[in-house]
């Protein structure tokens, strides 16, 4: 049984079929990636996979459970945790405040006090080296600081899937790199699954995943290994095709 | 926005238990403390008849209705603190008088109409007069007040602020009854004596309190002056009433309601209307088909004016149009200039209800104050308008200043329970009319409304025929042709 | 019933609508553009009724010179609000806003009071009444109705028709985006704001063709109590929404109102009101956004 | 409940200190004692509707109605004991337990329909509410109508002539007092727990906050009708002080706009702000109105403006956030 399936799954929004029969699945403590050009729908899928929208029709499958009409509060509680693109760091609070909040209402939310989510927001911090900056306000913090917050606020949520989107785009490519390993240690050390969702850096991708679906104007078009999906010359064409469109 | 989609569930099941424990709650509980709480009025009242010495000779008859729960009620005693003989070893240099009054808010015109009759009576005590004669001396008054911005929270903060801070010797109220109601309890705890000018609620003094004591005429005797005037020209009239859903016009419907009840009289529309209402055209055309000979309205400032502009567009008429507040001010005029002609406003006095020293000779009862030419040139200096027209509130207002002083007086103290004991008993004439007050209750018993008429561009007293100036026109000229320039000419 | 009394009754309804809809547009379009809850729209109202008494007690000048007049007024008066505390909050909560409207409109009602006193004041303007069957129309409120009408027309052309327009409402979409494309974004809000004050203060002075009577300095406070919910039905921001809510209230009073008269309620013009509010209660159940908003 | 070292609970020291601070002024100067009940009332009703509005930055203009809803609970209470002779106390506990279920039954409803909008929209779809209850009681007539309800009869008749003073003065003061401490206590218990840090995610970002797994719509229900329940026990006592109540000033709109004001002068969210926030329109108003009768609201408008211009957090809120680095600061003001 995977962790984590999608089946055929389409989300609509007005006129627009955003997602169309959409199917994939993340076996625990496994790392995938999904990658796309710009508007392939990407974010909507993970918008649908925690809960923000619920898909017209299809069915999610989590630990064998359906949870395609629950909302994304309860999901959180189950373990699916989510970084956003553009960073959503809650910003009149600190940054230890801001990994609390993760660690207070994600899986461990019934069997933790705010002190024991106070260690846990301080341990993340530590990790992903943000722990001196730990009494600033989160509105202070610059655009890569905030990269981390998002990741260390999805991972005092101790969960059981992380869902990272775009986590480092824009990045030096030696944060990158670093970034990646901290996710890759701290996902195999409690056995995490993994779901980055990528657009162009995809050097970060054939480090870091297992298997890849590619998802282009709302429907996956490839999926498999890695090494497979790179050298199918369908890919270069979604890319370069859809910049001969004139779609930024 | 976008995403709140998904917390689009409205009726769950929290929420539905929610509404139906909301929708029992408020009708069950709701019809429940309706009714328990509703003063048992009609049902059990107990009408007494006080003599009444009117302004002429003969003797007349005012009707009181009592509440029944007042009765049975722990009766009040009067204070019967013993008057000191002998003087205290020191007199104070004045004569402190303290009051929160609305300046500004929603009661502010009249709040500052009566500050300014207020103003001129203790001017007039302290030049005229010489000050409160007291003990061989003289001693001038001075008054102490703030703005209570017509809330509850402020006059019951600057009610206490005056007694305890400023050390005041006694206290005029607030106006308007809400205001008064928040008062009445600080006051009574520091047993101040209160001397309401601005309250007409009866209710107020059917509460219990004894340090209160009611200047003018209570609110449910406003209109049966008026209901005796049509009598008088009008056999069997049918009436149409309406009133605002406040407590003081509350009270002047009700007046009316058992006064006509009493008499027999049909009331053939009787509908209240909300304090903030923008038009009264429905009003107006459920009443129109009636075909009713008089109007009897409960009625503030703006929604006076606005049914009389809109009556006016309509058309609607009646030989007798009864209005409270909004035409006994020269405002009203103003705004509508001929088309203001034969209406009539209930008053507590107006400029020319001559009540003079000789009135009250004639009828023995004592004189104290100025004249009202006297009154009128004062309150003139204290607005600095040459022309102005002191209204019936600022008459109050002053009145309850004289009243105050002949009883520190005849009481030859400043103990607010000596001086009350004698506020019960006294019986005076001013120029704003008798006073004379139930002791227990202080409710004022011998203050008579009269009536005035807008005739030819003055507002002339025409009720009652003892004191009239000018005979009541009716029926008053209709609106078309009030519009084509007729005027209400006795 | 006879059909002369359910005819009259409607256009009546419609003429007060349409006034309670001119009231409700200013304030919707300030919240549409400048996303500021504009408590003093009320005040602003009771200015531009003062303004038709004093022309018309002093310079004899109609209600309807009036309204240019209160116009350009309050288009200076917004500009310059705008520009001296307004402009310093655009970003910052929107209960900052709140606060400092909450302190405007104390302030302006207070210059009011000071100015004229507390006085209900009011003047006779009249053109004449229109016969509908047994019951009387006048026309200055047909005429109140029809500007209040046409000006809605005209904000509407100006909205989606000119080039100002269309700043306007790319500003009210997304600032940024006005500002990246050039457009000098505290102009347009200037403008916005001045045109939601001009509208409020000509509003003042349509109610005055209405209802010449009861001018003092607390006028406004009912209509902005009222506009307010009107706005919520037909939709916070929309022009059109907040017309069409104020012709549902308008209508909705006349017509329940006999129902409730019919009813032997105590007051039945405050269950007409209470029905209102119910109604849009209910509404709100099914569109949360209001009528014209999606 | 709370553990920790005492530096991190300073605020909630310094807040007790003050209501302490208040009670001894209020008892050793009682020719001030109304003043200061009414700034105990202000900081009560602003300290409850902190927990509602500051913590999750949530308008709601109709918040009168609870307050209005507390009045007539207690009126109501008083009147049915005075007439089926219950004894006072029963009389008073009657009242509070009426205002408790109008109060936290209509904030049930109300919660239900309207929580769903935000900001704005939330804001201006609660003003109807106020309106609606107040046109239902006197169109339909029902608790007196327009009449209103007055008990100070009743309050004569239970607590017997002498114990007047006491039902009027003494026992709403206390219990406003009480109330006052009451809900500082619980808006700081609220602001360290739990769900204080999901109520303030709510206010930052709600959909983050959902993401995170905060259940948005059961806190911000709850936190609503906490706030609702407390003011309206606030109301309760207020009714003994003004002995008439009636609907047109029961629910009125201007005490809502006064509450948020009050709120967000001294900071939204902050446990200190309601306090600095009372204190400083109830002192100001009350003096200026002393000094000033007739100006007063002219200067307090100005004086308003330049408070939301400089501080556009409210007081305590933009001290904080410009004092923030300092870890003493941080643990001083809450």
């Amino acid at each position: 049984m995977h962790l984590l399936e999608v089946n055929n799954v389409t989300k609509r929004f007005g006129g627009i079929t955003a997602l169309k029969n959409v199917s994939l699945y993340i076996d625990s403590g496994e790392k995938i990636a999904i990658i796309g050009p710009n508007g392939s729908g990407k974010t909507t899928l993970f918008n649908v996979i925690n809960g923000v929208y619920i898909p017209e029709d299809g069915r999610i499958i989590y630990m064998g459970r359906d949870i395609t009409k629950l909302s994304a509060h309860e999901r959180a509680k189950l373990g699916i945790a989510r970084a956003f693109q553009i960073t959503r760091p809650f910003p009149g609070l600190s940054v230890r405040e801001n990994v609390m909040i993760g660690a207070l209402f994600g899986t461990l939310s019934e069997k933790i006090n705010t002190r024991e989510a106070l260690k846990i927001a301080d341990e993340m911090l530590k990790l992903v080296g943000l722990y001196n900056k730990r009494d600033e306000l989160a509105i202070k913090l610059t655009g890569p600081e905030r990269k981390l917050l998002e990741l260390a606020r999805a991972l005092a949520m101790k969960p059981k899937i992380l869902l990272l989107d775009e986590i480092v785009a824009g990045m030096p490519p030696a944060k990158v790199d670093e970034i990646v390993d901290l996710v890759k240690n701290v996902a195999e050390r409690e056995n995490i699954a993994v779901g980055v969702m990528v657009e162009h850096v995809i050097r970060a991708v054939i480090r870091f995943a297992e298997r890849v679906y590619v998802l282009d104007r709302g429907e996956i078009v490839l999926s498999g290994k890695v090494e497979d999906v790179m050298r199918n010359p369908k890919l270069r064409e979604i890319y370069l095709g859809t910049r001969f469109k004139g779609g930024v | 926005m976008s995403s709140s989609q998904t917390s689009g569930k409205i009726f769950t099941p929290l929420t539905i238990t929610l509404i139906i424990i909301m929708l029992v709650i408020g009708f069950v509980g709701g019809y429940y403390a309706s009714a328990v709480s509703r003063p048992s009025a009609p049902a059990i009242t107990y009408t007494y008849s006080v003599p009444y010495t009117s302004v002429a000779t003969q003797t007349l008859y005012i009707e009181r209705t009592i509440y029944q729960t007042l009765l049975t009620s722990p009766p009040a005693t009067t204070p019967t603190t013993p008057k000191p003989t002998t003087p205290p070893p020191t007199l104070p240099s004045e004569i402190v008088i303290g009051m929160a009054v609305p300046l500004t808010g929603s009661q502010g015109e009249v709040g500052t109409a009566g500050f300014n009759g207020i103003k001129a009576a203790i001017k007039w005590v302290n030049e005229r007069y010489g000050g409160v004669h007291l003990f061989g001396k003289t001693i001038p008054l001075r008054l102490v007040y703030y703005d209570d911005e017509s809330s509850k929270d402020k006059v019951v903060q600057y009610t206490e602020r005056l007694i305890t801070v400023d050390k005041v010797h006694f206290l005029l109220s607030s106006y308007s009854s809400p205001l008064v109601f928040a008062q009445a309890p600080i006051a009574e705890k520091y047993n101040m004596l209160l001397i309401n000018w601005g309250g007409a609620s009866d209710l107020i003094h059917l509460q219990g309190y004894k340090m209160i004591v009611m200047v003018w005429t209570p609110a449910s005797l406003y209109m049966t002056q008026a209901i005796d005037a049509l009598l008088s020209v009008k056999k069997d009239p049918k009436i149409v009433l309406i009133y605002k859903d406040d407590e003081f016009n509350r009270m002047v419907a009700g007046g009316v309601r058992n006064y006509s009840k009493k008499l027999g009289l049909q009331i053939v529309y009787d509908k209240a209307y909300p304090t903030d209402i923008k038009d009264f055209t429905p009003y107006l055309t459920s009443i129109a088909p009636l075909k009713a000979d008089a109007l009897i309205v409960g009625s503030h400032f703006a929604d006076g004016q606005l049914l009389t502009r809109q009556l006016a567009d309509q058309e609607i008429d009646f030989g007798f149009i009864a209005m409270n507040i909004a035409p006994c001010y020269t405002d009203y005029y103003k705004a509508f200039g001929n088309l203001a002609e034969g209406i009539i406003c209930p008053s507590h006095w107006e400029v020319g209800a001559s009540y003079t020293p000789e009135i009250a000779s004639k009828l023995g009862v004592e004189w104290f104050g100025p004249t009202e030419e006297e009154f009128v040139a004062l309150y003139r200096e204290i607005v600095k308008d040459p022309t102005a027209r002191p209204p019936y509130h600022a008459a109050s207002g002053a009145a309850a200043v004289l009243i105050l002083v002949k009883a520190i007086e005849k009481a030859q103290s400043l103990d607010p329970m000596a001086v009350r004991k004698v506020l019960g008993e006294m019986h005076l004439i001013t120029f704003f009319g008798e006073y004379k007050i139930d002791p227990v209750t202080g409710i004022q018993i011998a203050h008579k409304m009269i009536l005035v008429q807008w005739q030819k561009g003055n507002l002339v007293v025409v009720w009652p025929p003892e004191v009239a100036k000018s005979k009541l026109v009716f029926p008053i000229p209709t609106w078309a042709e009030k519009k084509a320039g007729k005027q209400a000419t006795p | 019933m006879d059909p002369g009394l359910i005819i009259f009754l409607f256009l009546q309804g419609l003429v007060l609508g349409s006034i309670y809809g001119i009231v409700a547009v200013g304030l919707s379009l300030i919240f549409g553009i400048a996303r500021i809850i504009n408590l003093s729209h009320g005040a602003l109202i009771m200015w531009g009724a003062y303004t038709a008494l004093t022309f018309f007690v002093g310079y004899n000048l109609s209600p309807l010179g009036s309204l240019f007049i209160a116009i350009v007024v309050g288009l200076s008066l917004g500009a310059s609000i705008f520009y001296l505390v307004l402009r310093r909050l655009i970003g910052a909560h929107e209960l900052t806003t709140l606060l400092a409207t909450f302190a405007l409109s104390i302030f302006l009602e207070e210059i009011a009071r000071l100015n004229y006193g507390l006085d209900y004041r009011g003047f006779s303007w009249s053109l004449g009444v229109v016969k509908i069957f047994d019951y009387r129309l006048t026309y200055s409120s047909i005429l109140a109705g029809v500007i209040a009408l046409s000006t809605v027309i005209i904000l509407t052309l100006f909205l989606y028709k000119t080039r100002i327009g269309s700043a306007l409402r790319g500003v009210a979409q997304d600032p940024v985006g006005a500002y990246i494309c050039g457009i000098d974004v505290n102009k347009i809000y200037a403008l916005g704001i001045g045109i939601g004050f001009g509208l409020a203060m000509m509003s003042g002075v349509i109610i005055t063709m209405y209802n010449p009577t009861g001018i003092n300095p607390y006028l406004g406070a009912p209509y902005l109590l009222k506009s307010f919910v009107i706005v919520v039905l037909g939709g916070l921001g929309s022009i059109i929404g907040a017309y069409v809510g104020g012709i549902i209230f308008g209508l909705a009073e006349v017509v329940l109102f006999p129902l409730y008269d019919y009813l032997h309620f105590h007051s039945p013009m405050s269950m007409t009101l209470f029905t209102e509010f119910v109604i849009l209660l209910i509404l709100l159940l099914i569109r949360p956004y209001g009528l014209f908003r999606r | 409940m709370i553990k920790g070292k005492i530096i991190d609970h300073t605020s909630l020291i310094i807040m007790i200190f003050s209501y302490i601070i208040i009670w001894m002024l209020k008892t050793s100067f009682p020719e001030y004692s109304q003043m200061l009940t009414l700034l105990l009332y202000y900081i009560a009703i602003a300290q409850a509707y902190n927990i509602f509005l500051g913590m999750t930055g949530y308008v709601d203009f109709g918040y009168v109605s609870y307050f209005g809803l507390g009045l007539y609970g207690m009126a109501l209470g008083v009147s049915y004991a005075s007439q089926n002779n219950l004894s006072s106390s029963e009389a008073i506990i009657l009242g509070m337990i009426l205002s408790v279920i109008l109060a936290g039954s209509v904030a049930g409803v109300v919660g239900g329909i309207a929580l769903r909008l935000r900001g704005a929209f939330f804001a201006i779809a609660t003003i109807g509410l106020s309106q609606a209850l107040r046109y239902l009681i006197e169109g339909a007539k029902i608790w007196g109508g327009a009449e209103g309800i007055i008990i100070a009869k009743d309050l004569r008749k239970l607590f017997g002539e002498e114990g007047f003073s006491y039902a009027t003065i003494i026992l709403p003061d206390t219990g406003i007092f009480i109330l006052a401490v009451a809900t500082g206590i619980i808006m700081y218990l609220i602001r360290i727990s739990r769900l204080g840090y999901g109520l303030l995610a709510i206010k930052e970002d709600e959909d983050a906050a959902k993401v995170f797994g905060v259940n948005t719509t059961l806190y911000k229900f709850v936190a609503f009708i906490i706030s609702a329940v407390l003011t309206s026990l606030v109301g309760s006592m207020w009714t003994l002080k003004v002995t008439a109540i009636y609907p047109p000033e029961s629910f009125n709109i201007t005490f809502s706009v006064e509450f948020i004001v009050i709120v967000m002068l001294g900071g939204g969210g902050t446990v200190l702000g309601p306090l600095i926030g009372a204190s400083i329109y109830s002192l100001s108003k009350y003096y200026l109105g002393v000094y000033l009768p007739g100006l007063q609201l002219t200067v307090f408008s100005i004086i308003l403006l330049l408070i939301v211009l400089l501080f556009r957090q409210g007081i305590v809120g933009e001290l904080r956030s410009f004092l923030y680095k300092h870890e003493i600061v941080r643990k001083i003001i809450r």
